[in-house]
Formats: C-alpha cells, structure tokens, sequence
C-alpha cells in the first residue's frame, strides 16, 4: 500500500425516508472512517416523526480537526428522489448522486451531476433482507472512495456482534455486493484511498455522551430526567457508566419531579443532575427559584431545540437563554455556561458541578441539539482530566460541629462572600430546616424588612464577584480587530471556518467562543470588544439574546451587530461569511 | 448516643409553632416525634419535608433535619433526598392540597416506584394556608371560599386510588388518637417501602364539618375488628368502598423489594458519604475506549 | 347537511398520517371516526385534542376541528373548550406518557370532575414518538432504552386508578378488534360525564412484548360474559383485579350529572356563541352600588 | 351639626395578632369613613400563616384622592406591646396610642406620645364575647376622633345582619361601650368631627375587585385559576358575580391546569383568564410558548408578592417582569400591561381582552400585592365603561365560510400584519388542527426551513408595529423637566405625592406611569426621557427590571437610575423623596 498524505475534506451523505435505517448506514460510515485515523464530524437531520419523511446522515471527513457538517457535499447517496430534490442546493457541482435502481433519479437541467444507479434494494434482496440495502449503500461508498472492507470490519462486527456470526457474515456479503456493484459499473474516484493521516488517538462521541462522561468524571452520582429529543441521549450513555461507580438514573414523572429529585440529592450531599430540553426546561422555573432561596447546589442540561412550545423538536436553536437567565418569578442568583465544542461538554460537567456546590445556587449548561448530536472525533489528549480541582464548597465537619447545640447551627449565616457553609443530613448537630420562604440565619420564617434585605443581598451578591473571563472566553485572532466574530455551543465550526477564511483573506479578524453567560465575563469581554471595530454576535435565534445581554451589561450598542439564524438547521460557514463581509 | 427521647427532638426546634390551636397537626406531628424516638432514630438521620401549607411547615416545627420546599412538590425532594443518602429516614408531611391537588402525580408515581420513604396527608380537606378554599377532598357540595355554591366537584378518594396504585402500605390515623397514629407512624417507618399514611386531621379554623367530633363518631376503626386482614389487597378495597374511607389503623401492606434496591446500580452505601470524588484516571482511559 | 358519513371526516384531513404500518392508532382513530358519523356528528362540532405523542397527533389526521396542545395538558385544553362551547363533541386522544405520566394528575381530577370528555388513552406501554422509552405502564422489569436493566418502577394501573377514583365510565378497548373499539367509542360519546377508554394499541415499532397476538390471546373480552354487570364498581374492580388489567368491554357505567351541569352559573346556552358581550350600562352601576 | 370643611389627611392603624380580628375592626372602620364621605385607603400588613404574629390595618383617610396608606402613623391602636415596637417608627410625634389595658404599654423614652389605656378586652367580656373587642376600638377610635355611632350603623349592620339582630345588636353595644369609655376618660381630639366632604359618588373596592369586574364587564365568562394569596381576591368577587351573566370559576388542580383550560377556552372563541402569583406564573411558562404558536388569545393576571420561589407570600414586590417577558423557552409574543390604579385595573381587563383577540397572543397584566389587596374609595366616574370599544379581532363569518371546502381553511395565513383570520370549534367548513408543533399556512406540522423562517416572523411582527404610547403612558409635569420620576404599579400613591412635593419645591419636575410593559410603549417613552435631564425609575425589585428593559430598548444608560426596594413593603413617599434628592 502506497502511503499519500494529502488534505482531505469531503463530506459524505445519505439520504431517504424516515425508519428505513438511513441512520445506521451513516454511523457504520462514520465510525469506520474515525477508525481509518480521519477526523469525522457526523451530522444527523430527522424530524419528529418514527417512520416516513425525509431524513440524511452527513458526514465531514477530514484530514484536520473538524467542528461542522460542513456547507457542502461531495457525494450523494439517495434513497429516493425527495432525498435529490431536499439536498440538491447543497450538493457540489461536478460529483455525483448514487441512487438507488429502484427509481429513476432526475436533476434539473443544467446541473452538473453525475447520477449513478446502483440497485440497492434489489442487491440487498438478494442477500436475504431488504433493509440491508444500507450496507449495501455503504459498500458502494466505499468501492467509490477507494475504501475496502478491511476498512469497516471492525465496524461491522462490533454492530451485529451481539445478533450471530451469520448476520455479521449477511452484512459483510451486503457490503460486497455493493463494492462489487459499483466497481463493475463504475470508475472508483479514490478520493480517500491509501491516505495516511496524522491524528491523534481520538475518541469518537457526540456533546450529549461528553456531557454524561463529565458528569460521571465529575463526581455526579443521580441523574434524574424525563426523555425529550435532543436530551435523552445523554441518559442513555449515563445508563452504561454510572451504575459501574454506584450511581443511578431515575426516570422522573415528568421534569418537575425529576428537578426537584435532583434538588433533594444536592441538598443532601451529593451530586446530582437533571438534562431536558426546552419544554422541559420551562417546566423546571419553579425549581429554579427553590434552589436559589434555599441555595442548594443543582446542576441543569438544557439540549435546545428549536421553539416556542413544542416547535421544531428536532431542529436546532439557540433560543432558550432569556428564560434561563430570567426565568422564574422573583429575583435568584444562577450561572450559566455554555460548551462550544465536544471537548467543552466533557470539561464543562466538573466546573459546573464546582460552581454549584461552590456558590450553592442552581448552574445550567446549555447546549444545542447541533452539539449534542453530532458525533466527532475528539483528540483524547483534548479530554484528559484535569482542567478544574475539585471544589465541593464550604461544608462543615463533623469535627466543627462537636460542640454545637442541636438549633443552633446558622445554615444561612451572613458572610462577607455571602457564601455559608452548610450541613447535610446525617452529619450530627448540624441540623436545621431549609425554606423555600424567606428565611433568617438560622433558617426560620421571617418576614421582617431588615432581615429579607440582607437574605437578599446575601444571594445575590453570592455571584457579584465572579467573572469567569479566565477560562470561559476561547479568543483567536488578533486583539486589535477590524471585526470581532463572537458566538457559544455549535456555532463554534463555522465562526472558526470563517474566521480563518477572512484571515487568509487579509483581514484583522478575531473570534471569540463564549463558554460562560451568565454572569457574562465581562472583564475580559469589554476589553475584547474594545478592541474590536465590529463586532458580530452569531446565535440561533430571532432576538438577538446573547447581544441583548451583552448591551444591556456592558454597551457597545453601536458597534454590535447580530447575524441571526433560526431556521432550525445549524449555521453553514457562508451565512456568517455572508453577514461578515456586510460588516466590515 | 444514650436512649433517644422526644425531647432530643424538641431540643432543637427553633421556631415556635404558628398553627392554631387545636390544630390536628399538633397530635400528628407528636406521634411522629414519639415513633422516631421510639425506634431510637436519632434526630440527625431523619430528615422531614414539607411542601407549602400549614402542614407543610411541619419540619420547622419538628427538629430533625428538614426541607419545606414548595407547593406539590415534597415527594420529590424527598425522593432525591432519599436516593442520596439511604441511611437517612425520610418522611414526608404535608397537606392534602399539597398532596392530593397540585401533586397528585408524584404521590401516585412513588406509590408505583415504591421507594422507602413515608408520606403523612394531614388531610383537613380543605385549604388552610390560603385561608379555606376548597380542597381535593372536601366533600362534593361543600361551601368554602371557592365553593360559594358548593363544590360541583366529588372529592379525591386516596385510600382507594392508592390501593388501585398498588401501595405496598396503605393506613389512615386520626389527630383524635395519638395512641393509634404513633403506633401507625411506627409501622410506617418500619416498612420497606412507600408507607403512606392519611391523617384526618381537623382545621380547626376553616373547617367546620369535618371535625374531631365527626370523625371520632363517623369512623370505624380497624384494632377493633381482629378479624380483618391488611395483608388482602382486595378485602383492603372493599373495607375502604364500603365505609366511604371512613376507617382507620392499618389498612393494608405487603412486602416486597422498595425502589433502592430494585434501581440498577445504586450503591449500598450512601452516596452522601462519599466526599471524595475524584475518579481513577485508569477508568477514565479505559473508557474512553469504549469510543474509539 | 345530510346523513353523516366517515367519508366527511376523511374529506377535510391535510396531513397524511405519519404512524407507522401496522401502529394500533390507526384502527382506534377509525373507529373514532365510525362512532362520530354513526352518531351523525358533524365534523364541525367535533373536536379531537391530544396532547405530544405519536397517538397525540390524531387530531391533525381525523378531520374535525382539532387542537394538538403540548405533552401530558391535552385534558385541561379539552376541559377549557368544552366549557367554552358545551355543545361540542371534545375527544381527547393521546398516550399512556402523556396521560398516565405527566398528565396523571389531570387525568384523575378530570375524572372527579366528571367533565363531558370522551378521553382515549392509545396504550402501547411505551413512549413511541421519543423512540421507546419506559411508559408508566410499560411492565414491571420491561427493558426499553431508559430502562437497560429492566425497570424498577411498577407499572400503573390506570382502570383500577380510575376506578378507584370515581370514574362514571371506564371501559378498555384494543386496537385489533375495532368492531367492539366502534361500540365503545359510540358509548363514551354518548356518556354524559367524563368517558374513560383505554385502547390496548400496539407500537408495532417498539414494543416487542405488547403485540396484537399477546392481548388477543390474553385479554377478557366482557362481552362474552352476559352475566358481567358494568354497573356495579365493585364488581368492576374485582374483574380488572382479577385479570390485571387484561379485560376488554364496557367496565363500568354510571350515571350522574356532569360537570358542566353542577358548574354554579355556566349558561345552558355555549358561551361561544355570544359574539357580542356588551355590558349593560345598568347592570354596572347596579354592581357598582354594591361597593358603595 | 355645623358645618366644616376643612383638609383632612389621617392615618389611623390598629394593630395586634393574626387571627384576632384585627382585619375586620380595620375593615368595619374603613368602610364607614367611605360611607361618611371621605376617600380612604385600606392596606393590610399580615404574614404567612392563620394564627399569632403581628398583623396591623393601616387606614389613611382624606378629603381628596388618596393612592397610597402614607408614610405615618396618626393613631394607634394597639392589642399587644408588639404593635406598639412594630409601629413605633412610623407613629407622629405628639399623637395618641390607644391601647388595651389589659397589659402595660411600655414607649421609649424621649418619644412623645400619649397612651390611652382603654380596657377593650375587658369590655368586650361583659358584652359577652371578647372577640367583640375589635367593635370596642372602633367605638373608641370613633369617640377620639369625633364620629357617631350613626356614622358605623349601615356598615355594621351589611356586616352582620346574616347573623341576626341580636348580633348587630351586641355589635352596636360594643362599639357604644368602647365610645363611652373614652368619653369619660379621655377627651375627644375631633378630628374628623363635623366635617363636610365634596368628594363625588365613590365605590370603595381593591385592585382585586377591579380586575374581576373589569373582565366580567370585558365579556369574559371562564375564570380558571388556583389559590394563591394574593390573587385568590380576584376569585372571590368573580363568584359573586360571573354567574349571573353564564359564567363561570373553575378550580383547577394546579396552575397549569388553569392556564391550559383558559387556552382551550379561548382556542373556542370565549374570553377567558386566570390569575396568580409568581409561583403560580412560574408554573405556565409552557402556556404562554402554546398560546404564542398557535396564537390563542389567553389572558393571566400576575398579582405579584415577593420572591423568589415562596418567598414573602404576603409581601408585595415587583420581581416577577423579567419571567414575564422573557420567560418560557423559545421566543414567542405576548402584551404586558400595567395598572396602576384601582380604576386602571378596572379598565385595563377590557383592552387585555382585547389586544388577547386583536393579536391572538397571551397578554399578561401585572398587578402587585399591594394594588391588588388595598381598598380604595374610588370616584365613580372614574370607573364608567368607554375607554375601550370591542375589539374581538379577526373572526372568519360563517358567511365566509360557506363556499370554503372543508380541510382548506388557512388558519395560519402569511398576511402583512402577520395576523390572521380565525375560525373557532362549531363553524361549517372552517375546520383546522390548532399546533404546538411549527405549521404551515394551513396548520400541517412542517419543518422546512422555509416555512419555519415565514411563520416566526409571521409570529413576531404582529407586535411590531405595536405602541401603545397613546394610552399607556401617564404624565403629569412638564415635558422638559429636571428629574422624571418613572413608575409602575402601587407606587403610583407615592410618586405622586413625591412629585408633588418636588414641584411645591420649585423643582421641575415630571412623573410618568407605564401601564404597558411589553412591547414598551417606546415612542411616548422616548420623547420623555429625550426631555428629561435624570431620570430615576422607581420599582419593587432587586435588580431593576423595567430600568433595563429601557436601557436595553432605547438606551439613556447614562441618565436613568434606579430607585429600588425590596423588603416586602410598598414604596414610602420619604424613600423616594430621599433617593429623588440624591440625583437632582
Ligand atoms: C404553585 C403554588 N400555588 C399555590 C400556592 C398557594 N398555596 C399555599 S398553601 C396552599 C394550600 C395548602 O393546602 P393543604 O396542602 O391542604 O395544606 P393545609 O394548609 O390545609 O395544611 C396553596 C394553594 C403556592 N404556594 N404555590
Ligand atoms: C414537557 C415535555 N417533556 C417531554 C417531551 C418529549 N416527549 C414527546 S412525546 C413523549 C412520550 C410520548 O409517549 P406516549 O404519550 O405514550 O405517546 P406514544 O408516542 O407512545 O403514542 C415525550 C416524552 C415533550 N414533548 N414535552
Ligand atoms: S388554619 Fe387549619 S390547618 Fe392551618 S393551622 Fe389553623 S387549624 Fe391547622
Ligand atoms: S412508533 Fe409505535 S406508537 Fe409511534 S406510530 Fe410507530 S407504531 Fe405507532
Ligand atoms: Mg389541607
Ligand atoms: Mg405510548
């Protein structure tokens, strides 16, 4: 085998109805090419239906890190012609659609493409079951891009395992008949033969498996959720490690049971967790004020999607933040960080964790169905422990509490930080009733005006002092910039794409990746933004929320802009690259 | 720790009671101090939790560890307060708006999920916080607040919807009798399980029909028929039916295996114990094989 | 208009139906659709209201006026048309996740109200539109994606809990017998008060062990039974017991003035249909004399 | 009986333990001083709980208008030594304490202040029932300040003749034996003596009041809601009289429940509400997303008491706007307005009802604890009905539809406004399924980018175009001014007396009161703040909700600042008088 090094960067898809295992054909596609060493980044588009409508897996294989599908494809395997007509607009001029022989595929006139009938179905009925016509899809890709069945068997073995020899033999026959289909028919194109790559050992996983394996490296032992898309991947994984380390998953009644579950365990000692999305979330207000008054630790995953109401359930947003940082009726402290990256997912679970028992008040990570979904390849290097020391808050000993008399422990004692250090259930002395009712320092109900407004400032100002501007702002690119790309959670790809783009074209551009949002960073980010010309907020919604929030913090107003995206589908780098050339 | 009396509990009350005289909370919230110490619980490995209303102020009251949370939503902390730390002893007290109104789907799904904690419904059948309105329970045509014409609602029926549930612990006591409710309380603590526990407890201040009076009168109770067996799911329902939930003392319970030990994974010893988290790097490595 | 047909629902659906081949709604929503043209309902004065699920989306394929609300608060939607304009046919079709889940509670206050709904429940022990996670009624130790292991919870027992909870009708229907599902649709919509039916419907797609072969082998069929008595709650209690759950027919039937009938003040005519709600001028200042 | 007329301003308040009739003695004597001709205001200090704790009823009484209970006290009486140390810093120099001689009165020293004892307890004893001691200090109140018991006769007769005649009998000898009492031990200070009012026919109601009869004269006919203090009033008079027209109040089970048969209501084509407080409101921000998408008209009442979670369940605070505007996950649209006043809250429910039909949108009006609970004498005229006409918004005709063939009513037509026509349940061919889901024109669940992007704006711009500058904004002083004092809500009393008292000073100085908060009546506001050199923004919260909400929405960052309190009671005249001062 000859060894070539070149740049790769092609983006596969496949394509056709709901519930005939387009799915499987893109993971089988996506593993064996992390395994062949590439950098993969598997993009997922379905709808909110389990059978019928159109759905595609695209995957970005690259040489180099990759964090977005891409703007793109470069090949096309249709199931279907809604599968052409859906994708057409994004499909490159010059390559080709493989589809299957059952139909006869059109494109429009003056579209160059080249349409190769491969008959899937048929091949796969003759191998016994017609649902293996993904495999047998899969083998044609790989017969096109000069890949062979080496390539997949791992793949394939450690996916139909479990189910026989004979249907892992079934499958790896599917593939063959599909490899040989297209070599017979065909001219292979060999865009990814015989490429030896450079990566890192990496691990291939989306943001919501990183964010159960950070919890679960964080410390966090209950995780308490109700199933709603894009989140409930998150249990899924956490259902295969925490019971390992004594852990568990409850599957809660609905959200408000499975939050204030978790607001139990926080408030008795251990970490615990609750993931949703946004109907869940708005579902969860009421847990928020409680955690706040009460200052227990709570940590919250919200997967957006897109909204209002029930909305777009399997689309993605960013649309959910104004109800985080001001949901629930009253005035509470609470923090909020936002991972850009599959990375960030795995590193985010300990400082959040951190913070919550640290300033005892509720933290919510968002995320975005982009990220949360989307499979990559992640340097392991990127994953090592070790970003964060553990930081389990003010808590009291059994030794300090030797000689307390049973009442009189101050669980909300005034402190200069405002921070108290507190008991949990169990420990000896330290006894005392936590309220959800304005409360004094030894945690009775009190109304009186002296005391409400000292509780008051006690909470709040829990959180005045902190600006996390040390970690939480990833900036690239000069400081003195002409235009200042800022964005959070999967606009992350893009913004990167573009800014090197920009870059190379000569212009002073920077990039800067928000990963906390409430309290914003504010140090850090005023003196980001007044360095910067321009500044471009990129997010996923209708009202600009992140760009609101920076204006009413910090100003700006006249310099900022926003570049606003809420179709439900995540940014391609030429919508910001289009937005940022009106700017500057 | 010497014999736990009541008073190690009282020790450490801090706030003064601010339930009406008579109240039947008070005799139900002394029986559930006699059962602790009873059992020789100390006051630090029990933890009691309210939602919001006068009964759910009762762990301020009560002097062990405590969450009064919010409105319908006790069963759940509880439930996480529960799965932290095992060892604890966790019982909920509160209303039957709190627990019959606004949270009924957490009662019916812990009914289900049978996780060891008690539930103690002062069931006064009717809003006392918020002044008299009408409750799940108040009787249907009853006048209240919100009732001006009477209520065009039939009234909850807990007992019955808890067996139909499948409770594997199902009595009623009565704030008349402290002897029977703290014997009750006893057993309620002592069950593996979710024992729930409806106590007619009378407001004195809001609720003129169902008094200590009607019920001492109205209800049957169950220590004086030798022959009834709580163990009969079927005989539990039909003494319920038949009196219109006018019975009190152990109705029904049954052992079988509570929610922590059935959950996979779930380590014996309490999770709050562990302070030190950090995780062995070795696993981490190993897995992240697992996605390679 | 003349004689009604299913042919005049069939007319006004725009979305063609997204359920899997094979799914168990397909037949009940058929027999809804056979209940309200036997009755000769117009489709106008039907309306079908579902909560979030696979089944919740019956409205969009059923042809009336239809109201796809979000998960688990399709009954108190339900319940506000219904008062809203009482001469409509509201039907409230969704999931065992949605109505036994986060809805129970609604479900269960809905029945003590006794509000005229028709409420069908698509009973497939699963959550199908999320994929096949554990439903409340998935059975005790069923392993679907949230429960690996097996689940730990036990499942509810909705008629019981109905039952048990004063329900003025209660029958349980199945998908693979929509003969007898058309009867019991034309029952409840006949019902005055709130009509509960269950409809053991098979996710063909992800639920292995609920099929049509299971229920049809192991379901009771009451009407087989001439001598079974649905109006008698004791007996229908001890039939489901029993059976656990495995019956199917009429269960019970009772009758009793509903809701809108006990509602202090609600007009006998639909408020609807009151366009113009100008505000005597006298009446005013007679209320103002009042505050005088 | 000569006649006087002079300027009256008296603040009269008695004060003792819950649950020993303190409200009624201040009800009974609040009540006959409206009868007797003078404009009152009636403001309840209680806690959280039935029995025991200090409670007192406050009562200012004026010749002329009066919106606020008044920074002073002018009388007290008194049942324990605790309402004399809760009272203390607000009592008058120079005035009388009247209290029950049944304990010794203790004042500091240095305080000029005169104690009467009064035996109350005691006199209601030989009346038969000491309860009565509450007619006792009526009586004595009465006799001090110069009134007759014909003055109390009608109130105390609507009070207790259910009961009988023997009771108003007793009632009337209680009162007589306190007025006697004081007669021959202390000498009468006239006060009120003889005084001949000109205030016009008046209605002596609450927020509360106002808001149940404005919707029942708006037309609406379902009142679902929960019981919460302090929104339960709403209910109260609703019973009393929504029956009367075919209405009806429904208890719901929770919250939720409420809120979701008041969109089903009006998804029918009925007006319907529901009303809470904060921990109600935090539990239907699902409703008001559902609402937004599938564009019902829904109308919820916020009356706002102090938080977070339970907070100061019988304090007042204006905590809860940011969760109003901003709360539920996603973006959709909604109306915010304000009252400020009883009559306000009276008119108010009119135009809700109407922008809720208008733009078929959840419209939220905001009242607090203490505009909602406080009585207030109110002129009549300033209740008369015709400051809105009906507006029931875009009804399609069953005329229209009547050649429509079934199935093809566009419930969600793209027109210009972006609001489109609706049919409701009952109407021939005009057929649809209402979404939570994105929908297309004629309400089919679809995900299309496209269709997504035009129905969001078609969501969105509905209250674009939205001002309500021309009623919504109540200014007083001039336009160009110094200081404009900025308000919602129950400080309206207090802003206007400061405002008042800055003008009588020389200063100029104008005050504005928003009754819509959202979209912010931004014209109108913008001309004022343009005018004014420092503006100061005076609200019930911690962090200063509606300043930033101007900040972010027109900006003059530099020349607003806040006057903030959040200690559970209403705005003190002083508190703002103070902080004014400190700006100009
Ligand atoms: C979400 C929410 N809704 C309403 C309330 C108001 N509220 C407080 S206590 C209560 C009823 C309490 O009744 P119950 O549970 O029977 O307790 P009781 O006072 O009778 O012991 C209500 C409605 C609240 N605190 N939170
Ligand atoms: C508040 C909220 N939580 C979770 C979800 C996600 N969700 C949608 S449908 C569903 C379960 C549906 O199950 P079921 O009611 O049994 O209906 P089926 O699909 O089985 O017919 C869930 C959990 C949601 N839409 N909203
Ligand atoms: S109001 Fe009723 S329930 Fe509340 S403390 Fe008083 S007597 Fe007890
Ligand atoms: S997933 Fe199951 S419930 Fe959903 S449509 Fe398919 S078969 Fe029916
Ligand atoms: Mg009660
Ligand atoms: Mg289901």
């Amino acid at each position: 085998m000859s060894v070539v090094t070149r740049v790769i960067d092609f983006t596969w898809k496949v394509g056709g109805q709901q519930g005939e295992g387009i799915d499987s054909t893109g993971e089988i596609f996506a593993q064996a090419m992390h395994r062949r060493g590439f950098y993969v980044y598997a993009y997922r588009h379905f709808m909110s239906r389990i059978k019928g409508g159109h759905t595609h897996y695209k995957i970005r294989v690259r040489s180099g890190p990759v964090w977005h599908r891409g703007d793109q494809d470069d090949l096309l395997v249709a199931f279907d012609q809604e599968s052409i007509d859906y994708n057409l607009p994004q499909l490159r001029d010059g390559t080709a659609i493989v589809h299957d022989a059952a139909f006869v595929a059109r494109v429009p006139e003056g579209r160059e493409l080249e349409l190769m009938p491969v008959p899937m179905t048929r091949l796969a009925e003759e191998q016994g079951r017609s649902i293996m016509k993904n495999m047998v899809a899969v083998g044609v890709s790989a017969a096109m891009l000069g890949l062979e069945l080496a390539d997949f068997e791992t793949t394939i073995r450690d996916r139909f395992g479990d189910k026989g020899e004979q249907v892992v033999e079934a499958n790896r026959k599917a593939f063959m008949a599909g490899y040989d289909y297209y070599k017979t028919h065909f001219t292979p194109r060999q865009v990814l033969a015989d490429v030896v790559t450079d990566r890192p050992e990496s691990a291939y996983l989306s943001g919501n498996d990183a964010i159960a394996l950070g919890a679960l490296v964080a410390g966090c032992r209950l995780l308490f959720a109700y199933p709603i898309t894009p989140a409930t991947e998150i249990l899924y994984t956490a259902f295969k490690y925490f019971p390992r380390y004594g852990g568990a998953i409850v599957q809660g009644e609905d959200e408000m049971a499975a939050a204030f579950m978790a607001i139990g365990a926080g408030f008795a000692g251990v970490r615990a967790m609750t993931s949703t999305s946004g109907p869940g979330l708005s579902l969860m207000m009421e847990s928020l004020g409680l955690a706040g008054i009460a200052e227990v630790p709570l940590v919250i995953v919200d997967v957006q999607r897109a909204g209002p109401s029930t909305g777009l359930p399997t689309k993605t947003e960013q649309g959910d933040l104004n109800t985080i940082v001001y949901g629930s009726h009253g005035e509470s402290p609470r923090i909020v960080l936002a991972p850009s990256t599959v990375a960030d997912c795995f590193h985010v679970m300990g400082r959040a964790f951190n913070l919550a028992e640290h300033y005892q008040c509720p933290v919510i990570v968002v995320s975005d169905l982009a990220l949360g979904l989307s499979r990559q390849s992640v340097p392991v290097a990127d994953l090592a422990t070790g970003t964060w020391t553990w930081d389990r808050g003010l808590r009291v000993t059994d030794d300090e509490l030797k000689d307390v008399t049973p009442g009189t422990f101050a669980r909300y004692r005034l402190t200069e930080s405002g921070i108290s250090p507190r008991t949990v259930p169990g420990q000896p002395n330290g006894r005392f009733t936590s309220l959800s009712n304005e409360h004094s320092e030894i945690s009775v109900e009190e109304e009186s005006p002296e005391n409400r407004v000292r509780q008051m400032h006690k909470r709040m100002k829990k959180l005045h002092g902190l600006d996390l501007s040390d970690w939480a702002l990833e900036h690239h690119g000069p400081e003195r910039a002409d235009l200042l790309l800022v964005g959070y959670g999967s606009s992350y790809g893009p913004i990167a794409e573009v800014w090197r783009k920009l870059a190379d074209e000569g212009a002073r551009v920077g990039r800067l990746h928000l990963k906390a949002l409430w309290p914003l960073p504010e140090a850090g980010l005023a003196r980001y933004l007044e360095a910067s010309r321009h500044v471009l907020v990129v997010e996923s919604n209708y009202s600009g929320q992140v760009a609101n929030l920076i204006k009413l913090r910090l100003g700006f107003k006249d310099r900022i802009r926003s570049c606003l995206k809420f179709d439900g589908n995540p940014f391609t780098a030429n919508e910001i690259y289009r937005m940022a050339k009106e700017v500057v | 720790m010497a014999r736990v009396t009541v008073m190690d509990y009282k020790q450490s009350i801090v706030e003064p009671s601010t339930w009406c005289p008579g109240c039947g909370d008070f005799p139900a919230l002394a029986a559930l101090q006699r059962a602790c110490a009873g059992l020789g619980l100390s006051p630090d490995q029990v933890v009691v939790v309210g939602g919001i209303g006068c009964s759910s102020k009762a762990p301020s009251y009560f002097g062990a560890y405590g969450f009064h949370s919010v409105h319908g939503r006790a069963i759940p902390v509880a439930t996480g307060i529960k799965l932290a730390n095992r060892d604890l002893t966790v019982v909920v007290f509160g209303g039957d708006g709190d627990g019959y109104g606004i949270g009924l789907s957490h009662f019916l799904h812990t009914v289900r999920r049978n996780i060891d904690l008690v539930y103690m419904v002062m069931d006064n059948h009717i809003y006392g916080l918020t002044t008299g309105q009408a409750s799940p329970t108040s009787r249907k045509g009853m006048k209240t607040k919100t009732s001006p014409y009477g209520t065009a609602e039939y009234p909850v029926r807990p007992l019955e919807t808890a067996l139909a549930a499948g409770a594997s612990f199902v009595a009623q006591g009565f704030s008349g009798d402290v002897k029977q409710l703290t014997r009750l309380v006893e057993m309620a603590i002592k069950h593996r399980g979710f024992a729930y526990l409806n106590v007619l407890s009378p407001c004195v201040t809001f609720n003129r029909e169902d008094t200590y009076d009607f019920w001492r009168e109205n209800c049957v109770n169950l220590d004086d028929e030798p022959e009834y067996d709580p163990h009969d799911r079927t005989g539990a329902i039909r003494v319920v039916l038949q009196h219109e939930g006018l019975v009190r003392g152990l109705i029904y319970q049954e052992e079988r295996p509570s929610f922590e030990a059935e959950l996979p994974g779930l380590a014996k010893e309490p999770l709050a114990r562990q302070f030190d988290l950090s995780f062995p790097e070795q696993d981490w490595a190993r897995i992240l094989k697992d996605f390679a």
